[in-house]
């Protein structure tokens, strides 16, 4: 029998940028079909396509032998396609039910629409694959798992049988890509063939029978997990040999840096975030701060920054009290923030790659004299910082919403720590980047280090934590459920912690 | 090293576009000014095209013409318009001819006459220069200003008052401090709004929309027949301001001449809202909290402090609109001194795409426009609403080039920076 | 702890509506009681001229007892609060301002007569093209599409109304031709903003500035010399059998045109269309997020298309009111700047409907209250009467909404690839 | 045409409400469309939209070597006297202003409303059923005051003459202050204005507010007992579909001022009036009052009004406007 969907020729130019150059992929029922490839490489551009949101410039999709002519998504639907997308598509304010319904609504006596019936309908889903949701929750309350959860209901409302997943793991914590992962083995169970796509080679290694690397537009190759293992799939997306663990000499610690004692901090719904957390950061020494998202790591940082207002404790930095201090004073204190959402806090999208490089410092000589900006000053620095710290851009001028993700992170790095700074705080500093692009900024914060600063990195990912940590906090419920040693740290003492299960 | 011949390659891609292709979002591109006027200049053509039908199809004459054959209609049609489009120019621009021989023979008297149209757009241009410029700002920093009309009274009235109230004063001393006041009035004006969004996330919309009722109704109060600052001969209208207090004008003791230094000071307002936007510190903090407030206070930057100046030098801007009316025009406040400037700023804003200088040029289309259209109206007459149709046509031409592209089967330019204004409520 | 945080805030604001009880309890006390002398009575009247309602007395009495009485109430309600709490705090507040307000209009006529049913029924019909100028709004944003040229829909929806209206002499027709008017602006609103892509702002304000002028330009090339293009004939007051011969709230509510009552029928359509049906749900979404819609194959310019046409449509309605139900002509600017307080209706009510609708009437009310004062000679100058209204919202505003927040996707065009 | 003055020129300046204000604009013009009927002048006029126009505009007419310019309201009063001051050899005459001192090429065309209204107001206080008529104006400027002042007087004088105490809504002279709709344009604010007096039992009212009248109008014949009053020109003329309601109208005869201005004018083709202001008066028909709605009152009241406006005529009876500018 036919494979399930084969694409034949696909690609696809984009103003500039030949995003997909002629691709074949096969995908055969009940399987798991992994997708890799560097940032850009074309992966989602790719998926889009075939699911009716990008039209190819060239190429023929044919799904379940039969030619497929998709001209948007609801053709896609047809064909039992569905899609989770690289970001999600949810209306927040809308609630689960609304959401999967959308598009397919059920309707009572005419025009009225049967909410009932189709949370009915997701919590038969729920139970059958594992899913739990509250179909009644609004979905800007749930957590990024569950809006995970959503999305592939929605897909399995549509009863799609060919499933793609556009790095679905990016932003869930451990447990709950394990739990992803039963759920696409159970779905890959009973019949249905999943394209997942993913940066995180242990995962795609676990979960896929079949791995198709991209790079440049390109399809370089296809293996199985049997015949491949990190190290070489990681050259392949790349193109050269990669380093997958941070080279970093024993930590040295200095002097106490950052002092926080007892910080109570409230979050959005005026809850209390971080309940009563104490510690201490020394210069020369990486504190990795672990915790499944949403356990206040967030709001401790934004604390930290002067971000967030501080209900009560002490937050001492170079034995200065800054506890509700301006963020600008704990800025100009030596304090460098790579903030967790990049295009949302980090960067001003529509300004030049140059003007962003000095959004904190616009007002310091020699970028400013007095109320004047200093055009030389800026383009000066803008060079050198893009040389220095290897951002991919056209140009100084080309606005910062051009550049790809990572690069848009390398700006945002390059802009912190060229800074002379005591502490560097870093939040998530890697999410959604390719192993290259990783690989350098975890070079560039361990050399923070070893230059004597105190640095702390918030992540989500235990693998980047633990590789790049010198101590480990784990976060749980807005307090710290333990300290220890990374050394010492093995992923199930971590994993117990963020559950919330004290070691003794 | 292979990675970095990828990024070269795309880099490279990206500079030079395959021609036709438009280039990546956002991509800048220096020079080819000139195409850049290209459309806005069919989109005035077009406008005026347009107008001149709307003109010839709702004449008598016209339709009377078509009775008696197709030909003689058209025939008809175009002396009509004609004459309107002549009376237009000639009330906008003067007649070339008229200006050159009055310059030959060099009489002061004919010079005037022949220059007064041009003189009469300049005037009429500059209070539109300074409530554009004020809208603009507001958009840079992600605040809408809606409130120019009520900025321009509150400023007209502190500023004649100064005018008359305070005597004896050396015109150096008196008049800036007559600009002065309208500055500050104005710009206290447009705090409140800026205030109360910082503070509480009141829309500015709203309030602006609010304030400007509140002003109107002030200034009446004031200038009542018998209210505080009437002048007391049964009229409601403000004393004369002191001649110490006039901007000087080009053409003293010409009464028809009203053209004055304020022009120039409008041009300067523009140089310096460049200069404020683009060149300084403030500027750039203005800039950044209307793009991305998140981004700017990451930055240490003062969200709300920003919004309170930019609405406070936004609301200033407007109020040299009154003043500059006042002090350099009228010379006195009247009751219902109603301008219109607070919705055609935002048409001029958006026209001059939010910057400074295409505010000017923006401003000068609608002096052209509004003069030409009154002498239209006394020779053709032709009702002076025409010029809010050729308005909102250019507004909508320019706002939309494809259309024009369009019709005139241009190739897609290279793509320039997307303006700058508000998006929907921001709620920023 | 959380929880007893979050109760301890509770407690701290329970505390405040009670102190803010007290207090307008001496406020009543000490501005109303004293401007009010021993002898004089309040009369409050409820009966229309000649309406069908059952007549029912006039309510006089002596003003101090009075204003006594409503101080006595709203102080109790006070004292109530701090010493057991409310349950339901909202409706207590609601209750005590219109008490305060009552106070007020008790001291306002004192020594004379004044009539609240007219008062409730001329605050409604202020109202109206407020309300269907918000309408409009919402079925525009709720799908995206910022409108701010509402004020020019309107205009154009009264002038159609005018013409039509008098060259077919039949007030359905002119009604036809008034959201005809509104549906066109709108029309070129939606491709302005959806096909081309135009910031939605400057699409909306070349409407205002385009309709202003063609109307004033048409209006005096052609209604003006000639009267016949701008006699439209009127709707007449339907009094709904039984409600209307209801005292009081009759007179006010249940004897009034169609277009009134297509207005609030207008109202809760939208409501119920918004949150319970599918073309609900999907504008809803096209708003808030429209890549979400489109990947779940909702046909996102489709959408916006039919909601902005309808928008459109409401908005001609409020300009046919105008015309058709209130003053039987067309007039340069007769909108006078409805279509703009409609807007910050429209926010004031967080884009919904019947908030939309309670804004409106917020307006209304303080409108008709104007001039009742001024009827009643209160030695208020009147510049400062008519800008009450414009003062209320903005105190209500900073103080009580705060802020509100618009679709997600408001004012963004949307692109595909 | 093809009188005496053909080729005369004749330019009018309106203030900002346009030509078809329904009021003294509309009024001008209408003086100089008889001109060109009887006398066979050159007429045009020029709308203006902004205070900055006047001047403009006159600027066009001197520059059409026009030789008469008349300016509409007293808004136009300072610009008309620089631009007659700088054009001796042109002839001027402003409605509703007259300059002290007057100036000798501009002529003053004002008038005592208040005489008239104040024939309007006694009528309205003998017609009332419920012993209140009520009057509003648009904005609270002297040109509209001028109408409520009178109408008051009138009021009160026949609640002297005949003890009864009819009350006045929508305007107090003692404490100067009454009720106004705040715009010219707004005909819905009329028709509201108008139901908010109705419903306060009011059965005459009185708008004075330009077209904002008519919203008025509509509401009193919706209403159908109550009686309307029209100013500035004879409602049962130029708003004739409200004849029924229309008990009679306030005059203010602007276009026999303008016209009678252009006969003298153009007949003495020499520059200036030598400072001679018009003043619209009952003597001079300059204001008065239009026929009373047919069976509204009786031939006593009749009779009376008669002694009324002869009363005003001799200065016997206090039209009300005089006392009240000394007061303020
Ligand atoms: N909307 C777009 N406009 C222009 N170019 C685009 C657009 N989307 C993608 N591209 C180009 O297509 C290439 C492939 O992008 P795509 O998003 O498919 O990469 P990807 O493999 O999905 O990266 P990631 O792993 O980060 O998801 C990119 O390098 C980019 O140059
Ligand atoms: N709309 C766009 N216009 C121009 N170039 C774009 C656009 N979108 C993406 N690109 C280009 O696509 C490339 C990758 O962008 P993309 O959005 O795919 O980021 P990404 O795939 O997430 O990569 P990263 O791993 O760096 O996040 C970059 O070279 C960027 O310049
Ligand atoms: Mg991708
Ligand atoms: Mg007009």
């Amino acid at each position: 029998m036919p494979p399930v969907l084969q694409l034949r020729g696909i690609t696809k130019r984009f103003p500039g940028v030949l995003a997909n150059d002629h691709i074949d992929l096969e995908l055969e029922q009940g399987q798991v079909l992994a997708l890799l490839g560097e940032n850009g490489a074309g992966k989602s551009t790719l998926m889009n396509i075939l699911y009716g949101l990008y039209h190819p410039d060239e190429g023929e999709i044919y799904v379940r032998g039969e030619k497929a002519d998709i001209q948007g998504p609801s053709d896609a639907i047809k064909l039992g396609i569905g899609m989770v997308h690289q970001h999600f598509m949810l209306v927040p304010v809308l609630t689960v039910t609304e959401n999967v319904m959308l598009g397919m609504e059920s309707i009572r006596n005419g025009i009225v629409l049967d909410r009932a019936k189709a949370a009915r309908r997701i919590r038969d889903i729920s139970d059958q694959y594992g899913l739990e949701v509250d179909p009644e929750a609004t979905v800007e309350d749930l957590p990024v798992g569950i809006q995970q959860r959503v999305e592939i209901i929605k897909l399995l409302y549509r009863n799609a049988d060919i499933l793609i997943l556009d790095e679905p793991t990016a932003v869930l914590t451990p447990q709950e890509v394990m739990g992803l992962i039963a759920v696409i083995r159970s779905l890959v169970a009973q019949g249905k063939s999943v394209v997942f796509i993913s940066h995180k080679l242990k995962e795609v290694l676990e979960l896929s029978d079949r791995i198709v690397v991209l790079r440049r537009g390109r399809s370089v190759g296809a293996t199985t997990p049997a015949e491949s293992d990190e190290r070489s799939l990681a050259s392949m997306m790349v193109g050269r040999d990669v380093i997958l663990e941070v080279p970093k000499g024993p930590a040295n610690p200095g002097d106490v840096v950052l002092d926080v004692r007892d910080l109570v901090v409230k979050g959005d719904q005026n809850k209390v975030a971080v309940s009563g957390v104490s510690f201490q950061v020394r210069g020369g020494e990486i504190v990795g701060v672990a915790g499944v998202q949403g356990n206040g790591q967030t709001e401790l940082i934004e604390a930290l920054t002067g971000l967030r207002a501080v209900e009560s404790g002490r937050v001492e930095l170079g034995g200065r009290d800054v506890a509700n201090a301006s963020p600008r004073s704990i800025t100009e204190d030596g304090t460098a923030h790579v903030p967790e959402d990049r295009q949302r806090d980090g960067l001003v999208l529509g300004y030049s790659v140059a003007d962003n490089l000095i959004l904190n410092t616009y007002y310091l000589a020699p970028i400013a004299k007095g109320l004047a900006m200093q055009e030389a000053a800026i383009t000066d620095r803008a060079d050198r910082l893009i040389k220095e710290y290897d951002v991919r851009t056209p140009t100084p001028l080309t606005p910062a919403g051009n550049l790809s993700g990572g690069n848009q992170q390398k700006v945002i790095v390059a802009r912190e720590l060229s800074r002379p700074v005591k502490l560097t705080i870093a939040s998530q500093p890697t999410r959604g980047l390719d192993v290259g692009s990783i690989e350098y900024i975890h070079s560039q914060l361990v050399k923070k280090r070893d230059e004597g600063a105190a640095v702390i990195v918030v992540s989500a990912e235990l693998d980047e934590v633990m590789a790049l940590a010198d101590r480990i906090l784990v976060m749980y419920e807005g307090r710290i459920m333990g300290a220890l040693d990374a050394a010492a740290a093995t992923k199930e003492s971590l994993g117990m912690l963020m559950a919330g299960v004290a070691t003794e | 090293m292979d990675d970095k011949t990828v990024a070269s390659a795309i880099a490279n891609a990206v500079q030079q576009p395959k021609s036709g292709a438009p280039t990546p979002k956002g991509q800048h591109r220096r020079g080819g000014w000139l195409r850049q006027l290209l459309v806005p200049l069919l989109a005035i053509i077009t406008a005026l095209i347009l107008g001149a039908l709307v003109i010839a199809f709702t004449d008598e004459s016209v339709f009377q013409a078509f009775g008696g054959g197709f030909g003689r209609g058209v025939g008809q049609a175009f002396s009509v318009i004609g004459r309107a489009y002549g009376a237009f120019f000639s009330g906008a621009f003067g007649n070339p001819v008229r200006i050159i021989s009055a310059l030959i023979s060099g009489q002061g008297a004919q010079i005037r006459r022949a220059i007064y149209p041009l003189m009469e757009t300049l005037r009429i241009s500059t209070p539109y220069i300074f409530a554009g410029l004020a809208v603009a700002l507001g958009f840079q920093g992600g605040v809408f200003n809606i409130g120019a009309e009520g900025q321009y009274f509150i400023a007209g009235l502190v500023t004649v008052f100064v005018g008359y109230a305070i005597k004896g004063l050396p015109a150096i001393v008196h008049l800036p401090l007559a600009l002065l006041a309208g500055v500050v009035g104005g710009g206290l004006w447009g705090a409140i709004p800026g205030y109360l969004k910082a503070k509480t996330g009141a829309h500015e919309v709203i309030n602006t929309i609010m304030l400007n009722y509140i002003a109107f109704r002030l200034a009446e109060f004031m200038l009542d027949a018998n209210g505080l600052m009437a002048r007391g001969d049964g009229r409601p209208v403000s004393p004369e301001i002191q001649p110490s207090a006039y901007l000087p004008q080009f053409f003293p003791n010409q009464v028809e001449l009203r053209v004055n230094v304020g022009f120039f000071l409008a041009l300067a307002a523009a140089a310096l809202v460049w200069w404020l936007l683009y060149k300084t510190t403030l500027g750039y903090e203005i800039r950044t909290v209307g793009a991305n407030p998140r981004a700017a206070r990451y930055a240490g930057m003062s969200v709300a402090r920003t919004i309170v100046i930019t609405m406070a030098l936004s609301g200033a801007l407007a109020g040299l609109s009154a003043s500059t009316d006042i002090l350099g025009v009228l010379h006195y406040m009247p009751n219902a001194f109603s301008s219109g400037y607070g919705f055609d700023a935002i048409a001029l804003a958006l026209l001059g795409k939010s910057h400074p200088f295409g505010v000017v040029l923006a401003s000068l289309l609608f002096g052209a426009l509004r003069a030409g259209a009154q002498n239209m109206q006394g020779i053709a007459q032709v009702p002076v609403d025409l010029t809010s149709i050729v308005q909102g046509l250019i507004i909508v031409f320019i706002a939309a080039p494809e259309i024009i592209r369009k019709l005139y089967r241009l190739r897609q330019p290279v793509e320039g920076e997307e303006l700058v204004t508000v998006r929907g409520w921001g709620g920023a | 702890m959380t929880l007893i945080k979050t109760s301890a805030k509770a407690q701290r604001r329970a505390r405040t509506l009670g102190v803010v009880l007290l207090v307008s309890a001496l406020a009543i006390l000490l501005l109303f009681v004293p401007g009010a002398n021993a002898g004089q009575t309040t009369t409050f009247a409820f009966n229309e001229t000649r309406s069908e309602a059952f007549a029912i007395p006039e309510l006089a009495f002596p003003t101090r007892a009075g204003l006594y009485l409503m101080a006595a109430l709203t102080a109790f309600a006070g004292a109530y609060q701090l010493a057991r709490g409310f349950t339901r705090q909202g409706a207590v507040l609601g209750i005590v301002a219109g008490l305060f307000v009552l106070a007020f209009l008790t001291w306002a006529a004192r020594g004379q007569s004044m009539n609240l049913t007219g008062m409730m029924k001329s605050s409604l019909l202020r109202a109206i093209p407020i309300i269907l100028a918000a309408l409009s709004g919402v079925m525009c944003e709720r799908c995206g599409i910022v409108n701010i040229g509402i004020e020019g829909m309107m205009l154009s929806g009264a002038f159609l109304a005018a013409l039509i209206g008098s060259v077919a002499n039949n007030v359905w027709v002119g009604l036809i031709g008034a959201m005809l008017g509104g549906a066109l602006m709108a029309a070129l609103l939606a491709v302005l903003a959806i096909k081309y892509r135009v910031n939605q702002i400057v699409a909306g304000t070349a409407i205002n500035i385009l309709a202003t002028g063609l109307t004033s330009y048409f209006s005096s090339r052609y209604l003006q010399k000639y009267e016949v293009l701008n006699t439209p004939p009127t709707f007449l007051p339907i009094p709904l059998p039984g409600l209307s011969r209801i005292p009081i709230i009759g007179p006010a509510l249940f004897n009034h045109t169609v277009p009134v009552y297509l207005t609030l029928v207008l109202v809760i359509a939208i409501q119920l269309m918004l949150f319970y049906t599918r073309w609900g749900l999907r504008t809803r979404a096209v708003g808030e997020h429209p890549r979400a819609a489109d990947t779940l194959g909702v046909n996102v310019f489709l959408t916006r298309y039919v909601n902005v046409l309808l928008g459109g449509c409401v908005a001609g309605l409020g300009g046919a009111y105008l015309v058709l139900s209130s003053v039987a002509r067309f007039d340069e600017l007769m909108t006078a700047g409805k279509g703009y307080i409609g807007l910050a209706a429209m926010i004031f009510g967080k884009w919904n409907p019947v908030g939309a609708f309670g804004s409106s009437l917020m307006f209304g009310f303080a409108d008709s209250l104007q001039t009742r004062l001024a009827i009643l000679a209160v030695p208020i100058p009147s510049q400062f009467l008519l800008m009450a209204p414009y003062l209320l919202t903005m105190v209500v505003l900073a103080g009580v909404v705060g802020r509100s927040r618009g679709p997600a996707a408001g004012g963004q065009p949307y692109e595909k690839e | 045409g093809g009188g005496a003055a053909s080729g005369y020129k004749v330019g009018m300046v309106t203030d900002m409400g346009g030509i078809d204000d329904k009021s003294f604009n509309a009024l001008g013009w209408k003086g100089i469309e008889d001109g060109i009927k009887e006398l066979g002048i050159e007429g045009s006029y020029l709308e203006s939209q902004q205070q900055t126009d006047y001047a403009t505009n006159i600027t066009q007419y001197v520059n059409q070597e026009t030789d008469l310019i008349v300016t509409v309201g007293y808004m136009l009063a300072d610009d008309t006297a620089s631009f007659a001051a700088a054009n001796p050899d042109v002839n001027f005459a402003i409605v509703d202003f007259s300059y002290a001192p007057p100036i000798d090429n501009v002529r003053g065309l004002t008038f005592a409303t208040d005489q008239a209204s104040f024939m309007a107001g006694y009528i309205a206080a003998a017609v009332t059923k419920t012993g209140k008529v009520a009057c509003f104006g648009g904005i609270n400027i002297p040109s509209v005051a001028i109408f409520m002042v009178g109408y008051e007087a009138g009021v009160k004088y026949y609640n002297e003459k005949h003890g009864t105490n009819v009350e006045v809504l929508g305007w107090d002279t003692a404490a100067n202050n009454g009720v106004f709709v705040g715009n010219f344009e707004s005909t819905d604010d009329g028709r509201r204005t108008g139901e908010e007096f109705l419903a306060e039992g009011a059965d005459v009212i009185m708008a004075v507010a330009g077209p904002v009248g008519q919203g008025t109008a509509e509401a009193v014949q919706a209403a159908g007992n109550a009686w309307f009053i029209g100013v500035d020109a004879d409602w049962t003329v130029t708003a004739s579909k409200y004849s029924d309601i229309i008990l009679t109208s306030v005059l203010k005869n602007i276009d026999v001022a303008v016209l009678d201005t252009i006969k003298s004018a153009s007949a003495s083709g020499f520059a200036g009036f030598g400072g001679e202001s018009y003043v619209g008066t009952l003597a001079n028909n300059g204001v008065g009052l239009a026929d009373v709605a047919s069976g509204a009152i009786s031939n006593d009241i009749e009779d009376e009004l008669e002694d009324v406006r002869q009363g005003i005529i001799d200065g016997t009876i206090d039209s009300g406007w005089e006392t009240y500018l000394s007061n303020l």
